[in-house]
């Protein structure tokens, strides 16, 4: 574990993402505490700070940016975009977080299955996995977030319904990865000591996912990040007044041109993300990896 | 001055996170035109290094050169990259080790060739084409127009060494670098492979320098040897001379730890007769190739019947693809055999369920041929050592820890290296881990496929005295599967001789080395190389007329 | 290959039921009845609703109905449309709801203008991906590495639809170098064609690029560890062909997989582009189609998916089999 | 109001020849079959191609709000209680194929809408014929429809079951236009539907474009209304709505003779028009009579209780609402039912006064008195989305607003699609909805009847009179006014009864909508009349 931090310490870029990919993290935790401290919460319509005669863009310069809304206000409704891009850091993250954990262990849970089992569980599972990969999200998404009761919290929901059908493409490389690993003759000694298929797999096959997973997976989470943007377009993602990145993104459309800093600033948080966590995974990857030679140990 | 290859006060250093890594020091030496050279060395003593800052092979990578290393007059440490690059390949050639990976799979054998030869002269892409064919012809390929279009992977290893060899001589260069280039061959193909070499020096006068661990190799091939040891030149000197009688401490060891077939064997005399603890009988192993449908099939093992008995070290011996692994899988049930029968102390086990399997399955060990597949990268060595104890109910970390360290200890290895990586450890460190593994659960039976061909020969040495050693400590029953005859010869006390799913030959070791009666077993005892160079000189002529 | 060949098509329709059956299951559960959708806004009385329900065969059990679309694949189904019956020849996906045409035919219809898209777009993401990410391969931990890693992530990181009102502002508006885009037959006017959707390529190549850039990247190094690059330099081949004929061969076949798998999806989920710049593909017909809960057409666009699919899966096995020799088909 | 033209004057007599585009984000109605479009005054799009007995006027403003005949030589000749309406054709019409259009063409048009094939249509020849509930369409009873008589070729006659002083609106619906028996294909008859207006269709691609061109067989001798100065007509669909406000306002090449039939300015626009006069004159204004409010069913607790529904009433922030809505160019607020058009006869009032931004102490103070003086918690149901104007938007605005009164909101995302039916049957209506209507035809006859009359209320599903309001008094009101003719009589009357209506609070107005929009840079006389709010395409020249 230590080894594992020297390691991944030395990796400049995989530390930046890290710290980055903390303090947004952070961000979203605190954030009731920092909208308090900014003296205003996420729900309160301001009428006296839009132009309504003109559509609703924000008075004042840059998207209404003054000492009481430090990233000025949205449009039409007045409310705070500090405050909504705080609370959207919260959904967003807590989304697409929670929707590539389920993906990722769906996936790897099926591609080890179908990589280790027999030939007909392996088809079989291939072929499921063809569906899912191959499944039109739209039909599902719109069809389940319509079935399940109001009563289920959305946002674990809209997590669940991104992370259920995009299981399909870790799948496939987890199979394809324990296909490999499985002809190692490491494998074959394993199983010689008498391990269970189980153990085999547990011990031996998945320390090896972690590099191409970890990799994967790092892509995954700004997929579903701008995945939960795309099913808050088509009005079935995280319900009003909530407010999430991607519903900020998909309403912000029509105000590029009146209201640019309305558009920049969570495309500007999702870009954050995304390069933070893609650095970061990529610096966990490596640190995962004995035998890169970053640091090495001068004891030996 | 006839020198073509001029090397002085040769220093390469590798740039790693760990520091600077001094591979080659101080080294020199010339190679006149027409002269062969043989650079021998056990492994990471720099010989690859050294051979390949004749091609200037170290530009743009992790190593600096210093010193003056002299081409065919062109200084390469000073010249450009279009000098160098010009030189290599039509001037200076170099064969390297593995024929598998050395050529590039998605070209075909002859584009391969022809875009050496277009590389350096203005030919057409016909007449390109054509020179191809002529080299090919020229390395031994049988209907070489047709073979010219076949892609690598369609060539056997043997093949694929000779179609190196031609793209090599597809620019009649003047120096032929040949970086171990047997080491992955069989004995037989190895034999032609270096034949076919020495024919083409004697026909076209070029200078080779051979790069080899391999002393008996080096003493049928060269006139000259240099030996290294940790980047330094230990000894040089005529073949005669430094094989036969060498004069420093290092090269005595390293000729004493060869294998022959000539050394005296010190075999303790079986108590007799022993019983047998396994027995194979007409087991069969196919393999399904191509499609359900074509429902082509291999016979990889095609119905051996073999004891083997308590107490011995059984041989297995056979060139590649003749069927050792399969075989020596099914014995430890890693495989199920598609007919027959395998009985372990009585029990048939050939088709047992793995569920009941696994009580048994510490009686039966193997060790694998690959070092590296063979442990998990992503493991620590202790880790995957004490793993067959935990799989058998042992919990306690201090425990484990304890045994697999005097375990470590008895392979003869640091035992404070218990939370290492196997990257971290050299081939044959990594055997001496597999070996272990075997041992910890104290089988019975332990099944060692190719232990040391991928180790040099002092490695060799050890691993193989490390066997003897454990037999006796262990009260191990051995089956040694292995390619090198003289290997084989030094382990075992019976010998199986396979080719192509079958034994063709089997008997006590001696008995079989002095008197083969199979007309294969013959042809391989010939093929094996020998550290006598005027024997080696004589071998070779008597090939040749056969 | 016959065998091959056998097998995928039993596999391609193993999915395909598979796929349309779980589309039957779901659209049933959902609340909203496309009965009342057709019925209208303010009209639909119970009555009324019932006889269109009938009429569309909606008020049979869910196992009825999806008997009859699957016999309808077989030998075909006949609709009335009132005066006349419509016949919808075998493999008769059914008949829309919404377009009242029969649901191949809207396919048929959409399918060139979303070809037309994704094409241009893989031949742009594959370009470009590849591109950056042998250059950024070769001057690794150089800051063109890091550059092209922020550029890449920086296209990916906005949505789809931004990036084309962006680029509309920018091509359209203020330069007017291209027209609005509208989809133009490419064997009505080529250039056209290539002009009217140059953007949308651009768009969805953006999105695609980030796995091709990495893989291509990662390939390159790992080719450029191996030992036939090494022989390669070593018989005094030009860098120039040392890289773009060796080292890319071998670290670019593994993509073909990859892109074979995208180009199928995207074929479909390229809505966002389709969208944004009102181009009538079948990106667009489904989330239409899925708004409007227009079952038929909703289930033959996910029979057409699943086709592609194991289709471009296929295919990419073949091409494998044929750019890597080693490979066979089997 | 309305904008007239822009650029030089206007003359419709050299106002022909060109190519007009129109892009739009969807189709011109689902369905392009007279039977299945549900339109106000004959559509914009299908009037082009589909004449009816009467149609709107094309004029701007209040006079744009009349009905005028079309085929038919007048609006109509009633008997004394407005049951039985006779109409006669005009000489010299023929459909694009030449033959000549008679009575018997319009009597198989209305009967094809009552089949099941080919629904959607307006519900009203449904309710109002006599003996039609149980009529299925000349497909399944060719006898036909016994309460239309066609005694000549020229002739035809409408019994109702009740007085429909508003008939002559309702005969200006695409239902009321002629049908060529032999070229009827049932549903496939939206593909190419038989023209009797100015153009015919040359091509359709169903939610990709529509290309129309001049109908030979139509004059403006056999027609008074429509100018059709375009010698052919382009459409697109399936655009988005910011690509089409850009394009027009960017105008270049072809978009310069570009309108749109669905789509209102977006923000970039409005806030350009201060400081862009030339765009600005290239803007038309008007509403089309819509109005939002929040319904409740008023025999439920808490909404039984009056004070409870003014507590509501006064706690709403109408410019929240009108901003969420788009600002107050696309939206002004609404206290009463009846949108601000004379025709309507709307009245000004405005019972619980709460200024621009509600009054939440007053609502404070009347919850307490009902009896929830520590607030009250309600789920307000909302659509999914905000195309319609009746989503998320609009409800965080109401929620926003009713927390300041004590009031928590819980707000219920209803998908889009599944929205009317949840609204509409009363065994799954929510507490509080946002609900639309709007306009049929200028009257307040559509406007107030299926709201608030208590026999318009249908416990199956389909309903909306979602308050359960079943007052005798307003009933009894309602059907006197029916039987006015006079539409300026009658439209006095609906206003006051909306004035009456409003003082029971059995709803609460939130907002009109408006709409504002662009036409390119040659169209000329896009005016804008009360009846449709926006230019008419009939009228327009790109000359
Ligand atoms: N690219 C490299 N980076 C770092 N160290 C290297 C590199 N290449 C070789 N070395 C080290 O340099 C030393 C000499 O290597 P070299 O390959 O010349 O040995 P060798 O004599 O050819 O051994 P072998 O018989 O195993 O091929 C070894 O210790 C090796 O680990
Ligand atoms: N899993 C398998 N599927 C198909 N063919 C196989 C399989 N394993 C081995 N073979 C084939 O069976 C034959 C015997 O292989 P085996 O590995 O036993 O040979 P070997 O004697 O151990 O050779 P080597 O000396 O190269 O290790 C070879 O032709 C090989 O290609
Ligand atoms: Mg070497
Ligand atoms: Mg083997
Ligand atoms: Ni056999």
């Amino acid at each position: 574990m230590r080894l594992l931090w020297n390691r991944f310490r030395a990796d400049r870029s995989a530390v930046f993402g890290a710290v980055v990919a903390g303090l947004l993290v952070l961000l979203a935790i605190t954030a009731p505490l920092l909208t308090a401290l900014e003296g205003q919460d996420t729900t309160s319509f301001h009428n006296d700070l839009v132009d309504s005669a003109r559509g609703g863009v924000p008075l004042g310069g840059f998207g209404g940016i003054s000492p009481q809304h430090w990233f000025g206000v949205e449009p039409q409704t007045g409310r705070d975009l500090f405050a909504r891009i705080a609370e959207g850091a919260q959904v967003s993250l807590l989304v697409a977080i929670c929707a590539t954990l389920v993906e990722v262990l769906l996936g790897v849970a099926v591609g080890l299955l179908a990589g280790l089992s027999g030939k007909l569980v392996d088809a079989l599972l291939s072929r499921v996995t063809d569906i899912a990969i191959a499944f039109p999200v739209t039909v599902f998404s719109l069809a389940l977030l319509a079935i399940v009761p109001e009563t289920f919290p959305r946002p674990l929901l809209v997590a669940v319904v991104i992370g259920v059908f995009g299981w399909g493409g870790t799948a496939r490389i987890t199979r394809a990865q324990a296909l490999s690993l499985r002809t190692r003759d490491f494998v074959a000694a394993a199983r010689l000591s008498g391990a269970s298929g189980w153990r085999v797999a547990r011990r031996e096959i998945l320390p090896g996912l972690a590099a191409p997973v970890i990799t994967y997976g790092a892509l995954l989470l700004p997929t579903n990040l701008i995945a939960e943007a795309g099913l808050s377009f088509l009005g079935v993602g995280v319900r009003p007044p909530t407010s999430s990145w991607g519903q900020m993104l998909s309403s912000a459309t029509t105000w590029f041109r009146s209201d640019p800093v309305y558009v920049l600033l969570p495309a500007f948080m999702v870009f954050l993300t995304v390069l933070s966590f893609t650095l970061f995974g990529e610096g966990v990857r490596i640190a995962l990896d004995p035998r890169s030679t970053r640091l090495s140990r001068k004891a030996a | 001055m006839s020198d073509v290859v001029s090397v002085r006060d040769l220093t390469i250093d590798f740039r790693t996170e760990g520091g600077t890594l001094r591979a080659v020091d101080g080294l020199s030496f010339q190679l006149g035109a027409g002269r062969a050279l043989g650079i021998v060395g056990e492994s990471g003593s720099g010989k690859s290094a050294t051979a390949l800052a004749l091609l200037g092979l170290h530009r743009g990578t992790n190593a600096t050169v210093d010193g003056h290393v002299e081409v065919l007059g062109t200084e390469l440490n000073a010249a450009t990259d279009e000098q160098v690059r010009r030189l290599r390949g039509s001037r200076i050639a170099m064969v390297f080790q593995d024929p598998l990976s050395a050529l590039d799979p998605f070209f075909s054998v002859g584009d391969q060739i022809a875009e050496v030869y277009r590389a350096h002269t203005n030919a057409s892409r016909r007449a390109a084409r054509a020179r191809a064919v002529q080299v090919l012809d020229r390395v031994g390929i049988a209907e070489a127009a047709r073979r010219v279009d076949a892609f690598p992977h369609e060539f056997s290893g043997g093949m694929r060494q000779r179609a190196l060899i031609a793209m090599a001589l597809s620019c009649q260069p003047q120096v032929l670098v040949a970086d171990e280039p047997t080491t992955a061959l069989d004995v037989t193909v190895q034999a032609q492979i270096l034949d076919l070499i020495h024919e083409l020096r004697t026909e076209t006068g070029m200078a080779l320098l051979l790069v080899t661990h391999d002393l008996a190799v080096a003493a049928g091939n060269v006139d000259e040897v240099l030996v290294m040891q940790g980047g330094h030149a230990v000894e040089r000197g005529p073949a005669e001379s430094v094989l036969t009688e060498p004069s420093q401490g290092y090269t005595r060891d390293l000729v004493a730890s060869i294998p022959r077939l000539d050394a005296p064997r010190d075999r303790p005399a079986r108590e007799s007769p022993a019983e047998p603890l396994m027995r194979v009988l007409d087991v069969h192993q196919h393999f399904r190739i191509g499609s359900r449908l074509t429902g082509a099939k291999l016979h990889a093992v095609d119905g051996v019947s073999l004891d083997v008995l308590r107490g011995e070290a059984l041989g297995v011996v056979g060139e590649s693809g003749s069927g050792k692994t399969t075989l020596a899988r099914m014995m430890v049930r890693l495989l199920t055999p598609t007919s027959g029968q395998i009985l372990f102390e009585g029990n048939e086990i050939s088709a047992m369920p793995e569920r009941r399997l696994r009580a048994l399955r510490g009686d039966l060990q193997m060790v694998f041929q690959d070092p590296v597949s063979s442990l998990n990268p992503r493991r620590t060595i202790g880790d995957s050592i004490a793993d067959p104890l935990r799989v058998r109910g042992e919990s306690d970390e201090k425990v484990l820890r304890r045994k697999v360290q005097q375990l470590l200890e008895q392979v003869g290895l640091d035992p404070e290296r218990f939370d290492r990586y196997p990257h971290e450890f050299s081939g044959g460190q990594r055997q001496r881990v597999g070996i272990a593994r075997a041992l910890v659960l104290r089988p019975k039976l332990l099944v060692c496929d190719e232990p040391v061909s991928a180790l040099d020969v002092s490695t060799q040495a050890q691993v193989i005295r490390l066997l003897a050693q454990l037999r006796t400590e262990f009260d191990l029953t051995l089956v040694f599967v292995a390619h090198d005859l003289a290997v084989v010869r030094q382990v075992s006390d019976r010998v199986v001789v396979m080719r192509s799913g079958q034994v063709v030959e089997s008997g006590e070791t001696d008995e079989l080395y002095g008197n083969p009666t199979h007309p294969y077993t013959k042809s391989l005892l010939a093929a094996v190389p020998v550290l006598d160079p005027e024997l080696a000189r004589q071998r070779r002529a008597e090939r040749g007329k056969v | 290959m016959l065998g091959y060949v056998v097998r995928r098509l039993l596999g391609a329709i193993a999915v395909m039921l598979a796929m349309s059956a779980v589309v039957y299951v779901l659209f049933y559960l959902m609340p909203a009845n496309p009965a009342q959708l057709v019925c209208g806004p303010k009209t639909c009385t119970a009555d009324r609703l019932a006889m269109v329900e009938h009429s569309l065969g909606l008020d049979e059990p869910l196992y009825v109905q999806y008997w009859h679309f699957l016999s309808g694949l077989v030998v075909g189904r006949d609709f009335s449309s009132g005066p006349s019956v419509l016949h919808c020849p075998a493999p008769c996906l059914g008949y829309s709801f919404q377009y009242t045409e029969p649901v191949l035919d809207k396919i048929l219809e959409a399918l060139p203008v979303s070809l037309s898209i994704v094409i241009g777009a893989a031949l742009l993401w594959l370009t470009f991906g590849i591109g950056a990410g042998v250059l950024s391969a070769l001057r690794r931990g150089r800051w063109l590495d890091h550059a092209v890693n922020v550029v890449v992530l920086g296209g990916f990181a906005v949505p789809a639809f931004i990036t084309s009102l962006l680029l509309l502002m920018v091509f359209c508006v203020y330069l007017q170098w291209l027209p609005f885009p509208s989809y133009v037959p490419f064997d009505e006017d080529p250039l056209g064609w290539a002009q009217n959707l140059v953007l949308p390529w651009i768009v969805l190549a953006l999105v695609q690029l980030p796995p091709y850039v990495r893989l291509s990247r990662s390939g390159v190094l790992e080719t450029l560890t191996e030992d036939h690059i090494r022989t390669a330099r070593a018989y005094g081949l030009t860098e120039r062909r040392v890289i773009g004929r060796h080292a890319l061969r071998g670290a670019l076949s593994p993509l073909i997989t990859v892109a074979a798998a995208d180009i199928a999806a995207v074929l479909t989920a390229s809505m966002l582009t389709e969208t944004a710049f009102g181009l009538p593909g079948l990106g667009r017909l489904m989330v239409q189609s899925v708004n409007q809960i227009d079952l038929p057409m909703v289930v033959g666009m996910t029979l057409l998916i699943g086709f592609v699919i194991v289709l471009c899966n296929a295919i990419a096995d073949v091409l494998y089999a044929v750019v890597d020799r080693r490979v066979r088909v089997a | 109001g309305g904008t007239r033209t822009a650029g030089g004057a206007f003359d419709p007599n050299t106002c022909q020849g060109g190519t007009l585009r129109i892009l739009n984000q969807k189709d011109a109605g689902s369905h392009l079959d007279p039977a299945r479009l549900y339109t106000s005054g004959g559509g914009n799009i299908p009037s082009l191609l589909f004449r009816t007995l009467t149609t709107r006027n094309r004029a701007g403003g209040a006079e744009g709000a009349k009905v005028v005949p079309d085929l038919a030589t007048d609006t109509g000749q009633a008997n004394a209680d407005a049951t039985v309406w006779t109409y006669h054709l005009r000489d010299g019409l023929k459909f694009e194929d030449g033959t000549p259009i008679t009575s018997q063409d319009v009597k198989y048009g209305i009967e094809r809408s009552f089949a099941a094939e080919l629904p959607g249509g307006a519900p009203y020849l449904h309710d109002w014929l006599v003996e039609a509930e149980d009529y299925q369409g000349p497909y399944k009873q060719p006898a036909g429809i016994p309460a239309i008589e066609t005694p000549d070729a020229r002739t035809i006659v409408f019994h109702l079951n009740s007085p429909h002083g508003d008939f002559p609106y309702l005969a200006t619906a695409t239902q009321f236009a002629p049908v060529p028996k032999a070229k009827d294909t049932g549903a496939d008859y939206e593909k190419h539907p038989i023209s009797s207006g100015p153009y015919k269709i040359d091509s359709y691609q169903k939610g990709k474009s529509l290309t129309l061109v001049r109908n030979e067989n139509w004059s403006r001798q056999v027609d008074g209304n429509r100018l059709a100065c375009p010698d052919r007509i382009e459409g697109s669909y399936g655009l988005d709505a910011a690509v089409i406000n850009q394009r027009i306002s960017t105008g270049s090449g072809e978009d310069a003779n570009a309108v749109t039939t669905d789509t209102d300015l977006g923000p970039s626009e409005l806030a350009q028009l201060d400081s862009n006069p030339e765009l600005a004159k290239r803007v038309a204004k008007g509403g089309f009579p819509y109005t939002y409010y929040l319904a409740f069913d008023t025999t439920k607790a808490p909404f039984d209780n009056q004070k409870v529904r003014e507590a509501f009433t006064y706690a709403v922030d109408r410019q929240s609402v009108v901003n969420a809505a788009g600002g107050s160019s696309l939206a002004y607020p609404a206290t009463t039912f009846l949108p601000n058009n004379k025709s309507m006869g709307y009245q000004a009032f405005d019972y619980f006064p709460a200024g621009q931004n509600g009054d939440p102490a007053k609502a404070k103070q009347l919850l307490a008195e009902a009896g929830f003086p520590n607030g009250i918690t309600v789920t307000l149901a909302h659509r999914s989305d905000n195309s319609n104007g009746d989503g998320p938007a609009i409800a965080t605005a109401v929620q926003d607003a009713y927390k300041k009164a004590g009031i928590t909101v819980n707000l219920q995302s209803v998908d889009a699609e599944s929205y009317p039916q949840t609204v509409g049957n009363p065994a799954t209506q929510p507490q509080v909805s946002i609900q639309g209507w709007g306009a049929d035809w200028p009257s307040g006859g559509p406007f107030l009847v299926p709201i608030f009359d208590g026999r318009q209320y249908i416990a199956s599903g389909g309903n909306f009179n979602t308050a359960h309001l079943n007052d005798p008094a307003v009933n009894a009101e309602i059907d006197q006014i029916n039987k006015i003719t006079d539409p300026a009589q009658a439209a006095q009357r609906w206003g006051a009864l909306d004035a009456e209506l409003g003082k029971k609070a059995v709803d609460v107005p939130l907002y009109h909508s408006t709409s504002l929009r662009l036409f390119g840079k040659n169209v000329r006389n896009a005016f804008v009349s009360d009846w449709t709010g926006v230019y008419d395409l009939s009228a327009v020249s790109v000359k």
